[in-house]
């Protein structure tokens, strides 16, 4: 298992780094925190009263490692706009964030890979440039086009569902899935293009191997062939891809929720962004790439466990 | 002897080829990757199909087979025999049946042709289940007795490992397995040892001929080495520029070529038997390109016998006392008179 | 003769990952001698090509000394080291490859030229036509295009050409002729011989070929898992083989010729070895059909066992 | 040897031939483009004078595109957006491209610890969700043009970083450049001489690609309210101050996000044609 601790062991440093960087970001850029909170008429005795209280007299690093070390304990600091704690701002608002980016991805997967199956099995042909001109056009509308084009088909104009807002689980199924079919599909219907065309091209490419001639010269029918040789040794990219996409779905879910009023850790990260608010910013930021960083650390793992290839690499004692 | 090229043999031929051609369109205009070939094969002799790279060899033996064809562009043409059923006028679903219970295929690359990501056994014991009906362990049990027969060691655990954990000559050995488990009538080797060393190579050539001797298979072994062809086929059919140059039984063709291509490739070989610094003599000039060819014989600008009628006029395959050349001056004439 | 260049107790290891190495060449001494071309044989995994580039210092040996014309190039470093390359050049085996698909072929050829400090535009081209019109191509024909628009062995040409620019000394030649078609293999041998010839040159020949390194070469040296087998002069070598691998590796190659039976290789049966994981011992071991205990505990040396014929073995099969 | 003769051609790639599908993208960046540098002396009105009693009129013949919520004309907005756009699109990957190529090329040619160094540099860039990263950056370095295109540029860094590193490994392994080490050129003359060449198309295609996809994001940035300051005109910001009256006026945000849906689609046709003519292999992605 000597990749295995290699592997914890760099994680442990990513992360080290990422909050590092974060934690310089928010407090070397210029701009005074203490004139952003209390405003231009403050007076100095009250600037220098609210820099004490936020720690903000002592050196970075040192608060840095405070910082740090309590983060390590799950303890984020308290927001000083709300008062609220961080971590628990954010656990609240965790779960809509998750929903909304896995009901995106699931719509994205969904589409994606009957699509590309369907694609190759005549390259070239009518489906195929149909699905490639559709990803495409997906592929060039940005998420915020996407969720205002949504608003402005289904609840504009057919009235069908609302606009904005969120229905907890608690006001029943349907109303909470009412409320975040519009934001999921903002995202997975511009995700899937790319996971599409990812995974379309390796089956082609997988497709000319000789393996495939050999599975057809077994007598397997296409569909066999496609599905059962093809598809898997083609999926290595894409699960890859969807790993890295995260990245690009949390940026987009930011969007979303302000679009579509949700109250997820985005918006958190929003009012936070707007309101200055150094410690809620701080937290939420690392949380996030803390949280990406581990999806990438796993999708790698499961990379490990599909290939036997990478696992023989890898797990060898 | 060579009856099994000349044709129209009674009882007939276990593979018939007539005019078999395969064009693929390209930017440059339609390429003849097989222009016009035609062969017999009767049970239980092997055909070595000799040429270079682009000589057309793997293509027609792919076309025959329909390997070549949907989705890349190709055009096939030509009639297709196996045991007197015209391959070609079957129904996509016969034609796979026929495919997996009657024609075995070993690639050149164990490491390509072999799925990565499924293990050994499965894929040996796949066509067994589709085309034989046996269940899934009555698969995976004579998947592990092919392991025996083709020489793997500790064939249990073999079955349940993946194609990198074993060598290039093991699993060059499980592509053989997979190959002769329908038990086949026809086994196409297309350039079985070309991506292993001499001292491998020379145990899977023996074990492809040992199979196909106990179980009477036909075998068509392409290959770019005239020394594997001399060693392992009764007849050869030698290839240049998508055309069949030349046919003959296998000592005829290394005794007495007739075609002036066979007998330059023959004297440009080096040899073990000549002493160092022999200087070889090498064919002038290189292949043609397959896209642009002009009239007459693709053969006749590296030729030295060529003449004018070569370049204007395209030599067709002409047999003569059991065997074909495709020459207006054909050599070592005491074997026959020229056309 | 004197010896141009000597590998003395040559080691190349590099790690392939998880903390393990590869045993490319293992304590290989070996001399090219002036004028001569020694070929150099064996399989995949014997560490031929590590050893070429290992003498090149591309990467330099883990130990070992090579030294070539007067010069130790294993402690040599940057300009001093750049200052000898001229003198010693290599081909390679897949020409496409071998060729930057974005220049031009008068660039190619030039380039050596460029780098040693040929600052005359007119003395570069005066000398890169006269190398070209050696090699057989035709200076105003090739001179703007790129390498895609040429066959193999065109291509091999003109990098017969970029490493001939130099005039080099030595030349190593990997598998030169291994990826190109059986037509055009006779054209190429035929000219590293004549440019040989005509220009003085020692080479270093290395392929698996062993009926195309008997036709170039003077002496044969064979290897196997990293180790030399055999070391001796290409008639009495081919005609008595006096390592058990070296008489394998000739019965097993197929001879153009039907009449011929097919040679008994005696080798046990099984897969050579991994390179990852030699045997102890003689490495050859494994597959030998003379080995005994004495093979597995005891490296064979390299002995001399006649004049001019040195051998890796216990038990060798003359002398 | 003869595997390679069963690998079908090619059939000929349709972005070879000069068709619609090229001349429309290219006529469209080449129309904003144009527009974008020519705003000053065309005439047009000032986007950012504002007619509240004319506000949110459909397009007609003195407002071709009608009017903002504010009473502003979007034609002369649009124009001036795309100038924003394009000034942030073109320099924010070229700045990223520099130092990303540079880092890339030494990466995957020094290899070892240079390699080391960069894919942990890379690794941890890439840690950080882009746009919550440019949102960080921005928020905190203040609303400028400038500023928006450095926090870009920095983001477009790592993904330069992993092409070029790519693509330079694939070449650095190649014969021709150890033929070129044996020659004793030096890695300078081999970096700049030899690979350079070669990977130079593949990151211009990325490049081209690169250029709409910072468009999008600086649009994301205007739409939450944290790219370009206010009364200078940008897509992003025009589509987020439309969104507002999508029910009675939904010109002011379906216009603008057209011409970006048209600008990104144009560009992506560019690029995808590029990358195939470098590289016929990898036609998407």
């Amino acid at each position: 298992m000597h990749w295995l601790a290699r592997q914890v062991l760099r994680l442990a440093v990513v992360l080290f780094c990422v909050t590092l960087l974060t934690f310089l970001i928010v407090n070397i850029l210029p701009g005074d925190v203490a004139t952003a909170i209390l405003g231009g008429l403050a007076t100095p005795e009250d600037l220098a009263g609210l820099r004490a209280d936020l720690g903000l007299d002592r050196p970075m690093l040192v608060r840095y490692f405070d910082w740090l070390g309590s983060a390590l304990s799950g303890d984020l600091g308290r927001s000083h706009r709300s008062g609220e704690p961080v971590a628990q701002a954010i656990a609240d608002r965790l779960p809509v964030s998750l929903q909304l980016m896995i009901m995106a991805q699931v719509i994205a997967i969904g589409i994606a890979v009957p699509a590309a199956l369907l694609s190759v099995r005549r390259p070239g042909g009518l489906f195929d440039r149909l699905s490639a001109s559709t990803a495409f056009g997906f592929l060039a509308t940005p998420s915020f086009m996407l969720g205002i084009l949504l608003i402005y088909l289904f609840s504009v104009t057919l009235d069908l569902l609302p606009a904005t807002g969120f229905s907890p689980m608690s006001e029943g199924l349907w109303a909470n899935l009412e409320s975040m079919i519009l934001p999921a599909l903002s995202l997975g219907l511009i995700e899937w293009t790319v996971l599409m065309r990812v995974l379309r091209s390796d089956l082609l490419t997988t497709l000319k191997e000789d393996f495939i001639l050999l599975a057809r010269a077994k007598g397997l029918p296409p569909w066999r062939v496609l599905l059962q040789h093809a598809l898997r040794p083609s999926s290595f990219t894409l699960i890859t891809v969807i790993g890295l996409n995260i990245g690009g779905l949390i940026g987009g879910a930011v969007i979303v929720e302000q679009i579509f009023a949700l109250p997820g850790v985005g918006r958190l990260l929003l009012g936070g962004i707007f309101n200055r608010d150094l410690i809620l910013v701080q937290g939420t930021v690392s949380f996030i790439a803390a949280g990406f960083v581990l999806v990438n650390f796993l999708v790698d793992m499961l990379y490990a466990v599909l290939d036997p290839r990478v696992r023989h690499v890898r797990f060898r004692s | 002897m060579s009856g099994a090229v000349s044709g129209a043999v009674s009882g007939g031929p276990l593979l018939s080829v007539r005019d078999a051609r395969v064009g693929f369109g390209t930017v440059r205009g339609l390429l003849r990757a097989v222009d016009g070939v035609s062969f017999d094969l009767e049970a239980g002799r092997t055909l070595g199909i000799v040429g270079e790279s682009g000589s057309g060899k793997s293509v027609l033996v792919r076309s025959l087979i329909g390997l070549v064809g949907s989705g890349s562009g190709a055009i096939v043409g030509g009639e297709v025999r196996l045991d007197g059923q015209d391959v070609r006028g079957l129904s996509a679903k016969n034609f796979r049946q026929l495919l997996g219970r009657d024609i075995g295929i070993v690639f050149q690359d164990p490491m390509t042709s072999l799925n990565p990501v499924m293990k050994i056994g499965r894929q040996i014991g796949e066509g067994l289940r589709l085309n034989r009906g046996l269940n899934a362990t009555a698969a995976a049990r004579r998947a592990v007795e092919l392991l025996v027969e083709v020489g793997i060691p500790e064939p249990e655990r073999r079955a349940s490992q993946y194609p990198h954990e074993l060598s290039g000559g093991m699993r060059q050995r499980v592509a053989i397995a997979i190959a002769i488990a329908c038990e086949p009538k026809l086994l196409i080797a297309d350039e079985p040892t070309t991506a292993l060393d001499v001292t491998v190579q020379r145990q899977i050539l023996d074990l492809l001929q040992r199979e196909q001797r106990q179980r009477g298979m036909a075998m068509i072994l392409i290959t770019h080495d005239l020394g594997v062809a001399a060693g392992r086929a009764d007849d050869i059919m030698v290839m240049y520029a998508g055309r069949a140059v030349e046919m003959a039984a296998t000592r005829e063709i290394f005794r007495g070529p007739r075609m002036p291509y066979t007998e330059a490739l023959l004297r440009s070989l080096p040899r073990l038997s000549d002493p160092t610094h022999t200087r070889l003599s090498a064919i002038p000039g290189r292949p043609p390109d397959l896209a642009r060819r002009g009239t007459g014989c693709s053969f006749a600008p590296r030729c030295t016998y060529r003449s004018e009628r070569c370049e204007a006029e395209e030599p067709v395959l002409s047999r003569e006392g059991g065997r074909g050349f495709a020459c207006f001056h054909p050599l070592n004439a005491s074997a026959g008179t020229s056309a | 003769m004197s010896d141009l260049l000597r590998m003395t107790d040559l080691n190349v290891e590099y790690p392939v990952g998880g903390g393990r190495h590869v045993h490319a060449v293992s304590d290989v001494t070996l001399a090219v001698r002036q004028g001569e071309t020694l070929g150099l044989v064996g399989e995949s995994g014997s560490g031929k090509s590590s050893l070429a580039r290992a003498l090149l210092q591309l990467p330099p040996p883990q130990r070992g000394s090579v030294l070539f014309d007067g010069n130790e190039l294993t402690q040599m470093r940057g300009e001093a080291l750049r200052a000898v390359r001229p003198r010693l050049q290599m081909i390679f085996q897949d020409p496409i490859a071998s060729l930057n698909p974005r220049r031009r072929v008068a660039e190619i050829v030039a380039e050596p030229l460029v780098v040693s400090g040929v600052r005359d535009p007119t003395e570069r081209t005066r000398r890169v036509r006269a190398v070209m019109e050696a090699v057989g191509l035709d200076p105003d024909l090739v001179w703007t295009r790129r390498p895609h628009e040429f066959s193999g062995g065109q291509c091999q040409r003109i990098a017969i050409a970029r490493a001939l620019v130099l005039e080099p000394k030595l030349i190593v030649c990997d598998e030169p002729v291994s990826a190109l078609d059986v037509s055009i293999r006779a054209q190429i041998l035929n000219l590293l011989e004549d440019m040989k010839a005509r220009f003085g040159l020692t080479l270093l020949f290395i392929a698996h070929d062993l009926a195309v390194v008997k036709s170039v070469s003077d002496r044969v040296a064979v290897m196997y898992l990293g180790r030399l087998c055999e070391v001796a002069d290409s008639a009495s070598l081919f005609a008595t083989p006096a390592h058990p691998y070296t008489a394998a590796l000739m019965a097993a190659i197929p001879v153009p010729d039907p009449d011929i039976p097919l040679g008994d290789t005696k080798l046990k049966p099984g897969d050579p070895p991994s390179p990852l994981d030699p045997p102890s011992g003689c490495r050859f071991r494994t597959r030998c059909p003379h080995a005994e205990a004495r093979c597995t505990t005891e490296v064979p040396p390299l002995r001399e066992i006649a004049a001019g014929r040195e051998v890796a073995c216990h038990f060798p099969l003359i002398g | 040897m003869s595997a390679s003769a069963v690998r079908p051609a090619t059939v000929a790639p349709v972005g070879r031939r000069l068709s619609w599908a090229i001349v429309l993208p290219l006529a469209w960046v080449a129309l904003v483009a144009f527009l974008a540098v020519t705003a000053d002396w065309l005439p047009l009105p000032d986007p950012a004078a504002q007619e509240l009693i004319l506000r949110r009129k459909p397009p007609s013949t003195t407002y071709l595109l009608g009017t903002d919520n504010l009473g502003r004309d979007m034609l002369s907005r649009i124009i001036y957006g795309g100038r924003t756009s394009l000034i942030v699109g073109i320099c924010a990957p070229f700045f990223g491209f520099l130092i990303g190529g540079a880092i890339g090329m030494s990466a995957g040619y020094f290899r070892g610890k240079v390699d080391l160094l960069a894919v942990g540099f890379i690794d941890i860039l890439l840690a950080f969700p882009t746009l919550v990263l440019a949102l960080t950056f921005v928020a905190y370095l203040g609303q400028s043009l400038f500023n928006v295109t450095l926090a870009l540029g920095i983001l477009s860094i790592p993904a330069a970083a992993r092409v070029s590193r790519a693509n330079t490994m694939a070449w650095a392994n190649r014969d021709f450049v150890l033929a070129a080490r044996t020659i004793g050129a030096s890695n300078w003359r081999i970096l700049t001489r030899e690979i350079l060449p070669n990977v130079l198309p593949a990151m211009f295609a990325f490049w081209l690609v690169a250029v709409s996809v910072i468009i999008v994001a600086e649009g994301a940035l205007s739409f939450l309210g944290l790219g370009i300051p206010a009364p200078q005109p940008s897509w992003g910001g025009m589509i987020a101050d439309g969104r507002e009256a999508l029910d009675v006026a939904p010109h002011t945000a379906l216009i603008p996000a057209a011409v970006m849906f048209l600008t990104v689609l144009s560009l992506n046709f560019l690029g995808d044609m590029v990358r195939n003519l470098v590289d016929p292999r990898r036609s998407s992605l």
